[in-house]
């Protein structure tokens, strides 16, 4: 460690490993965190960050490797533990409380009390209010949590993690699910912390984040540390050569289009209250971004394509054939897949297996005399896993035992194994590694090189205009813009997303 | 920045009317559900106004919602405590037994002894139910059966007769306080008391949240082993009461005791709101969904409907009742998303 | 295991007791184990085969079901039992299975709740006490009580109760001679105390001018006895009987809640059943119509002719009207 | 990573993917089926040692007579629990239905008719606990509470007080011979019928993979294409035509039927249910550990009767085994956890 800093860290993580059973999720977990400092730590999926997270959590225990807080070796022997020692986690996953109020979420076990020991609500939400505040957010602290966007449900993960005061602030990609306003509120808040002295585990897989807000940078590989190196020694080209171990090509690997017939055609959908009056083609050979502010309705027009929600009226045809109205079976026997925006809810059985989930979608096509053969499910599912290069131990451990990355792998597998005209994708690589994502990316590039016709709902504004050949931009609940590769840039999107512009919405 | 931006609009969150945080409030809905019932009934027979009906109506449901009151307890967490009817015949058979054998003891004793008859099992409930992480359901169905078998050893066959028992013990389940019968004060007091507690105290809302996300309760630190035994520990201890309770009122007890209440506990749980699989649901809305079921019970008695009508015309209510609390809390939902779609829209 | 006694007949025609067979295994079949008038009854049938040199098994479930009475049933066949005496819970449902029981040898008696199987298989009921009688004479305690006029209303048992039925049957039947007392109403309390105290309740508010309630069964009794006990207003204008134990209502009869009402010793209900199952699995008895046998210090009894309802039968004796004068008497 | 792409032709070199061996076969001796297996050899032993008819093929006969109806109950009682549903209401189908069909056929219908007619019923009940579980969204556990008391009240309705008789004895005898030749019962080969095709159903058909799923996580089923609610209606008709057909059987068994056959016996289905190892909370268990659960149960209560042991500790073992059925599989977990506990404390 090049560092000479005067004070003494705060929290040092000395070769710590953690097994699975078989699984080596962290090898040589080192990291070292001074006061005062924003430290990033980046890895593929799987590196094992967050497994190294949950160490410093108390959640699991290490299996050897040694722990200390202000020099002090410690154990902790649960969650609560780690955070009497200072230490304050933004889990990966949202840990909410559906059914309490926003406020409560974030002061569980820790509420205000009043007069006889009894919980001071006003006080309460004063307090959430005043975090919300130092975020620059407006967010009902009364209301309860069902029913928050992710985007919101993360919002309140950071409040929580705020409310601690911790001399260690811990989060696993809190920013996976923000907007550009609110990363760099977030951004702002990690300055003001650190001048107070505490310091921040920040996990990204969006490199320049490290950069705009981190001091140092840790690189993990497969479990193991790499390098721990001050910001301004390191390039992006670096970080990704040690993460990946090899440089990365172009990335954005877009192949000019020559769309074909349509495939999709969506004519003046609506659904009451969500969206009205959508119409647009998606064509053989091209891929067609749905851009917009978060709750601009993107993904409703994406279930009510599939099926998961019912239109009020339109029509919705692929190759010609219409399809009727709220069933996701008929839009898949038709050749339409859907790739969902929440992979842990709505992509992914997280108790079964891999192989099981990847057939999961083709077990009619895995039907012999009507049984399900587990011989051909297992070759389905290898032969997916090889293709999409998943990382795994054990083809029927539960999908749940794989990182964030893997996992989006598996979504994707169940859905190409059925060979889909159309490929409705949600978020593709929200959470993905830079490794991955390009590898994602290529994947769609071939697929559609192929004649795959997509529909691409992305946030990630790069992302849209890396590889979308047509772009339809969506104002609550109706389309704002309908722009060809050639119109689209950074601009003329964010025009049509906000109103800005009345010659954009032409 | 390579996320899409929103505008820095600074949207004003819309205050929430009382109106409608009274609507949202589930206790209402049941609270008119029994005004109704007991109107229509009251049109056709006026003599269910009276005075002494409507002790009878709270008699009648003071040991269901007493029962209710444990039992969201437990529900709140995600669990479920079938074994409070056998714990209220075994409770009330050993301190029938007691006060046959030794009549002078103090009624006080009597009440003492049935709670900590109900608080050792609810203890081996939540034991078992935590220590071995298993689900609850299937560890109370197998104490019913235990609980029923031991106490028909200890019953067999035999009745503890009204004689049996002081006028002092039977006196509670009787008398009446200001034309209130003790029994419902008794209830009253309970539900108040649990209420409260369940409102104001942090052991408590680690309840709801145990039952709204058992996994982040684990990640927030909440002691969710102890907090779940102290649930079962509470529902049995108020089923040991709800069995003084019993013999106070009814004044015998044979091995039949408390059969069945399981399932009529689940009921007027369900009807009060609480939801089945944790998180949320108030003790006051049990108690009210008790006092909703037995009102229907004697309204079909009281209409002068054939007896063999009465399981039918309750079951059928009992799904009215569900599905009504169901299309209500939807309308409310919806009022609250339209409300925030209104502000997020600006 | 026939019966290789030759039986000697007394100058009465009754076989005498030294006729029955040392041995025998008699299964009794209560409704379910718990049933407090039934677990009296099994004692006395288990004092009668003491007293012939044999032995009775207690068999039943927990429920009152027929479902739960079958597999002892069952047990009683594989045990080569002699006889077999059951209070059914269902007439008929026991039937094929109490057959097999009949194939094998078994002798059959029913007490308490008959069964009613047709022609086979044959068995013998004994009758606590002569089910017309039953009927009528509650009505007429109740119309002496309240001077033959107003309201009354039934707290049954199980509406399935098949002995409950008969009674009720033969209520409204004597009812008839009662023009100015009316039926209002017949609810059921199942036998649970506080089903009975809901259908009570009910009772009460849908007919504020009740005189009288019936309630020929135990629990139902009780359960009411308990309720006028603490609500003594309702005494001055409502009067209660109907069939209970004793021992559960003698402090509402010494305080004067319950003037009057009926049982018959179900400890003798029982020995009865036992002499008459080892009776006939002696062949010192028989199921033709006047023929007698002894049952100990019961005496001598007549098998009645098969009527219409019920088959072969022997009726215990009248019901035991108890009130303040006797109620001390009685210890079951 | 490695930096050959992933295409769309076809890649057959599967050896890249990392399988590693960690599936010791003795792993499959700790399953839940095994253990049962172990628990049935026990129960049969125990029973021939204390009983010397127990062996006697009559005895078998026996068992699947005493055991048929709940047993074929408890099939698409283990389908619904598999999807995370709950059916309470199949005693009170089994009664509606044998009340419906001797309603019918009190009234002169034909016996065939009167049976077809009470299977439709089982139908239609079934269809309305279906709808209001999947249509309306209520929870079934409520849901069938409700129907529970319905379908028993209005089997009221059509018979109390009567118990109807007179059924033709060349049906009613299936009830209570053997099958000619053989010592097995009409409705426990019924039942093993029904349980091969449920056990092929639930684990080797697309159908039986897609119950699986919404039992565990029935979003991700819905974008998998699966018609999670319409699944859900049809297996809770099949529900209520199966306990139908139980009540058929049941009512021919006794030759004879009342309102109130089989009061009751909903706990003893979902117990046994449970006790094959099938969670509560859906996607887990087996036909098999369900048959075997049947066979256990049958035996030991076959032999705990003939040893003439009170029916109080017979329910107590039922208990017992319940529970340890729960703790068992849970054991070596908890006290790896403890263990784990201790070892970060040391
Ligand atoms: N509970 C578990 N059981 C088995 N394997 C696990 C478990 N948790 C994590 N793993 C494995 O450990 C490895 C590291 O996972 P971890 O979640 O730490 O990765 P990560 O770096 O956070 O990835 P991502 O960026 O996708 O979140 C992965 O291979 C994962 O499959
Ligand atoms: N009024 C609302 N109340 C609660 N949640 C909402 C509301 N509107 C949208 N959401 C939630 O916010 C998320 C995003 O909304 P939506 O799917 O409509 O937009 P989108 O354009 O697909 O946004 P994104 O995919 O970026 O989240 C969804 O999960 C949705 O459930
Ligand atoms: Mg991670
Ligand atoms: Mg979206």
């Amino acid at each position: 460690m090049t560092d000479q800093r005067s004070a003494p860290p705060v929290l040092v993580l000395d070769h710590a490993t953690k097994r699975f059973g078989a699984v080596r999720a962290l090898e040589d977990g080192s990291i070292t965190l001074y006061p005062g400092e924003a430290h990033a730590l980046l890895g593929e999926n799987g590196a094992g960050k967050s497994t190294l997270v949950k160490i410093l959590a108390g959640v699991y225990g290490a299996d050897s490797g040694e722990l200390l807080i202000g020099g002090e070796p410690v154990t902790f022997n649960g969650p609560g533990a780690s955070r009497a020692a200072g230490v304050s986690i933004i889990y990966q996953e949202p840990t909410l409380f559906p059914d309490l109020s926003v406020a409560e979420n974030i002061f569980m076990g820790r509420q205000p009390l009043g007069v006889g020991r009894r919980i001071d609500r006003a006080a309460m939400n004063r307090a959430a209010t005043e975090i919300f505040a130092r975020l620059g957010v407006q967010l009902d602290p009364s209301r309860v949590a069902r029913g928050l966007s992710v985007a919101d449900q993360q919002i309140v993960e950071i409040a929580k993690a705020l409310s601690f005061n911790a001399q260690v602030l811990v989060m696993d990609e809190p920013t996976a699910a923000l907007t550009t306003v609110e990363v760099g509120r977030l951004f702002e808040v990690i300055r003001t912390l650190r001048a107070q002295g505490a310091a921040v585990l920040f996990i990204t897989h969006r490199i320049e984040e490290a950069f705009a807000s981190c001091q140092r940078v840790t690189i993990m590989r497969d479990g193991s540390f790499v390098r721990t190196a001050p910001i301004e020694e390191v390039t992006v080209e670096d970080i990704i050569r040690s993460m990946v171990g090899r440089d990365l090509d172009a990335l954005f690997p877009k192949t000019p289009a020559a769309p074909g017939e349509v495939v999709l055609d969506v004519e003046h959908l609506c659904r009451d209250g969500v969206f009205y009056d959508i119409s647009f083609q998606v064509r053989r050979g091209e891929i067609v971004a749905l851009a917009g502010l978060v709750g601009a309705g993107r993904t409703e027009v994406a279930r009510a394509v599939f099926g998961i929600d019912r239109r009020t009226s339109g029509t919705v045809r692929v190759r010609g054939e219409a399809l009727p109205n709220g069933k996701p079976l008929a839009a898949m026997n038709a050749g339409v897949a859907l790739v969902p925006e929440d992979r842990r809810q709505q992509g992914l059985v997280m108790e079964m297996s891999i192989d099981q989930n990847v057939a999961l979608a083709s077990l009619r096509r895995l039907r012999r005399f009507g049984l399900i053969w587990r011989s051909r499910e297992r070759e389905l599912a290898t032969t997916w896993a090889t293709r999409l290069q998943l990382r795994f131990s054990r083809m029927g451990n539960t999908v749940s035992t794989l990182s964030g990355g893997n996992q989006q792998k598996v979504v994707l597998g169940k859905w190409l194994a059925r060979n889909p005209s159309l490929l409705i994708i949600d978020e593709p690589t929200r959470g993905i590694d830079v490794g991955t994502k390009a590898e994602v990316h290529r994947l769609l590039d071939s697929l559609v090189v192929d004649g795959l016709a997509v529909l691409m709902i992305s946030s990630e504004l790069l992302e849209v205009l890396g590889m979308a050949d047509r772009v339809i931009v969506l104002r609550e609940g109706r389309i704002a813009a309908d722009l060809t590769r050639a119109e689209a840039d950074e601009d003329s999107i964010m025009r049509a997303a906000t109103g800005q512009s009345p010659a954009a919405a032409a | 920045m390579s996320v899409i931006t929103a505008p820095a609009a600074a949207p004003t969150e819309r205050p929430v009317s009382r109106l409608e945080s009274l609507l949202r409030a589930r206790e209402l809905g049941i609270a008119l559900a029994i005004l109704l019932v007991f109107g229509l009934t009251t049109l056709n027979n006026h003599a269910f106004a009276r005075v002494a009906s409507i002790q009878q109506l709270l008699i009648g449901a003071a040991l269901i919602a007493l029962l209710g009151v444990g039992e969201t307890l437990v529900i709140v967490t995600r669990n479920v405590d079938l074994s409070v009817g056998s714990i209220v015949g075994l409770s009330a058979y050993i301190v029938g037994d007691l006060f046959k054998y030794h009549h002078n003891m103090p009624v006080v004793l009597g009440f003492v002894v049935a709670i900590a008859v109900g608080a050792a099992i609810g203890a081996i409930n939540g034991f078992v139910t935590t220590v071995a992480r298993v689900p609850s359901l299937v560890v109370t169905l197998a104490m019913l059966y235990i609980v029923r078998g031991v106490d028909g050893l200890i019953v067999n066959g035999k009745t503890i007769d009204p004689g049996s028992i002081p006028k002092a013990f039977t006196a509670v389940g009787y008398r009446t306080l200001f034309g209130i019968p003790w029994l419902a004060i008794i209830v009253a007091v309970v539900v108040a008391t649990a209420g409260y507690a369940m409102r104001s105290f942090r052991s408590s809302r680690d309840l709801y949240g145990i039952g709204s996300n058992p996994d982040a309760a684990v990640l927030a630190g909440i002691p969710a082993g102890r907090r779940v035994f102290t649930a079962f520990l509470i529902s049995g201890s108020l089923a040991g009461l709800a069995g003084a309770l019993f013999l106070a009122l009814h004044a015998q007890i044979d091995v039949s005791g408390g059969t069945g209440y399981e399932l009529a506990v689940v009921a007027a749980v369900v009807v009060g709101g609480v939801a089945i699989f944790g998180g949320s649901g108030t003790v006051l809305g049990a108690a009210l969904g008790a006092v909703l079921l037995n009102t229907i019970n004697q309204a079909l008695v009281a209409s002068r409907i054939s007896a063999f009508w009465n399981g039918a015309i309750a079951g059928g209510l009992l799904l009215v009742a569900i599905a009504f609390d169901r299309w209500l809390s939807l309308r409310v939902a919806r009022s609250l998303q339209s409300a925030e779609g209104a502000h997020r829209d600006l | 295991s026939s019966s290789t006694t030759t039986t000697t007949t007394s100058p009465t025609g009754s076989a005498t007791a030294t006729s029955v067979k040392k041995g025998l295994t008699v299964y009794f079949i209560p409704k379910d184990t718990q049933n407090p008038y039934e677990v009296i009854a099994d004692k006395g049938g288990q004092r009668a085969l003491q007293e012939l040199g044999g032995k009775v098994v207690v068999s039943s479930g927990t429920q009152d079901t027929a479902a739960a009475q079958i597999p002892s049933i069952q047990a009683a066949i594989q045990a080569h039992a002699d006889a077999i005496v059951i209070a059914g819970n269902d007439p008929s449902a026991l039937c094929p299975s109490l057959n097999q029981a009949a194939t094998a040898g078994i002798k059959i008696v029913a007490f308490d709740s008959d069964i009613s199987c047709g022609s086979s298989p044959v068995h013998l009921f004994i009758n606590q006490a002569n089910t017309e009688q039953i009927g009528t004479s509650e009505v007429d305690l109740l119309a002496k009580a309240i001077g033959s006029k107003g309201e009354i209303a039934i707290l049954s048992a199980a509406a399935s109760a098949t002995n409950q039925n008969a009674w009720i049957g033969y209520m409204k039947q004597q009812l008839k001679k009662y023009p100015n007392m009316k039926l209002v109403s017949t609810v059921y309390g199942n036998d649970d105390p506080a089903t009975s105290l809901t259908v009570l309740q009910g009772l009460l508010s849908a007919y504020p001018n009740l005189r009288g309630i019936i309630s020929p069964t135990t629990v139902g009794i009780s359960t009411a006895a308990q309720y006028l006990d603490t609500h003594k207003s309702l005494l001055s204008t409502l009067t209660l009987t109907g069939l209970g134990l004793p021992s559960q209502m003698k402090s509402y009869v010494h305080d004067g809640t319950v003037k009057q009402f009926e049982l018959w010793n179900p400890d003798n209900l029982g020995y009865l059943a036992g002499y008459a199952a080892a009776g006939l699995a002696s062949g010192s008895a028989s199921l033709k119509a006047d023929s007698k046998f002894e049952a100990g210090k019961l005496g001598s009894y007549t098998v009645l002719a098969p009527s219409a309802t019920t088959g072969p039968s022997v009726v215990l004796g009248p019901p035991t009207v108890f009130d303040i004068s006797n109620i001390d008497k009685f210890n079951f | 990573m490695t930096s050959d792409l992933p295409t769309m032709t076809p890649v057959t070199h599967s050896h890249s993917v990392v399988e590693n061996g960690n599936g010791a076969p003795w792993r499959a001796l700790l399953r839940w089926e095994s253990a049962l297996v172990v628990v049935l050899i026990g129960a049969l032993v125990f029973g021939s040692s204390e009983s010397p008819n127990f062996l006697n093929p009559t005895n078998f006969f026996y068992i699947g007579m005493n055991m048929g109806e709940v047993a074929i109950m408890a099939l698409p009682l283990t389908l619904v629990i598999m999807t995370g549903e709950i059916d309470l209401s199949v005693a009170s189908m089994l009664g509606l239905s044998g009340a419906v069909m001797g309603y019918l056929f009190s009234n002169g219908w034909s016996i065939w008719l009167a049976m077809a007619a009470a299977l439709v019923v089982g139908v239609l009940g079934g269809a309305v606990n279906g709808l209001l579980v999947a249509k309306v969204g209520l929870p079934s556990i409520a849901v069938t509470i409700g129907t529970l008391a319905l379908f028993r009240g209005i089997a009221e309705i059509l018979l109390a007080p009567r118990t109807v008789t007179g059924f033709p004895s060349s049906l009613t005898t299936i009830g209570v011979v053997p099958i000619p030749g053989t010592q097995i019962a009409y409705s426990a080969a019924i039942f093993l019928g029904l349980a091969v095709v449920a056990g092929i159903v639930l684990h080797a058909t697309p159908l039986g993979r897609a119950l699986v799923a919404i039992g565990l996580q029935p979003e991700a089923a819905q974008f998998s294409g699966i018609r999670v609610n319409r699944i859900k209606i049809w297996l809770f008709v099949l529900s209520g035509v199966v306990c139908a057909f139980a009540g058929i059987l049941l009512t021919l068994k006794n030759a004879s039927v009342s309102y109130d056959a089989g009061t009751g016996l909903e706990l003893n289905v979902v117990a046994i249910v449970l006790f094959g190892g099938v969670s509560i909370f859906g996607g887990r268990g087996t036909v098999i550990g369900v048959v075997l659960a049947v066979a256990i149960v049958g035996a030991l209560q076959q032999a705990l009767t003939q040893m003439n042991v009170q029916p109080e500790v017979q329910n107590i073992v039922i208990g017992v085994l319940l529970l340890i059925s729960v703790v068992i599989p849970n054991g070596g977990e908890a006290i790896r956890r403890i263990r784990d506990r201790a070892r970060r404390h040391a």
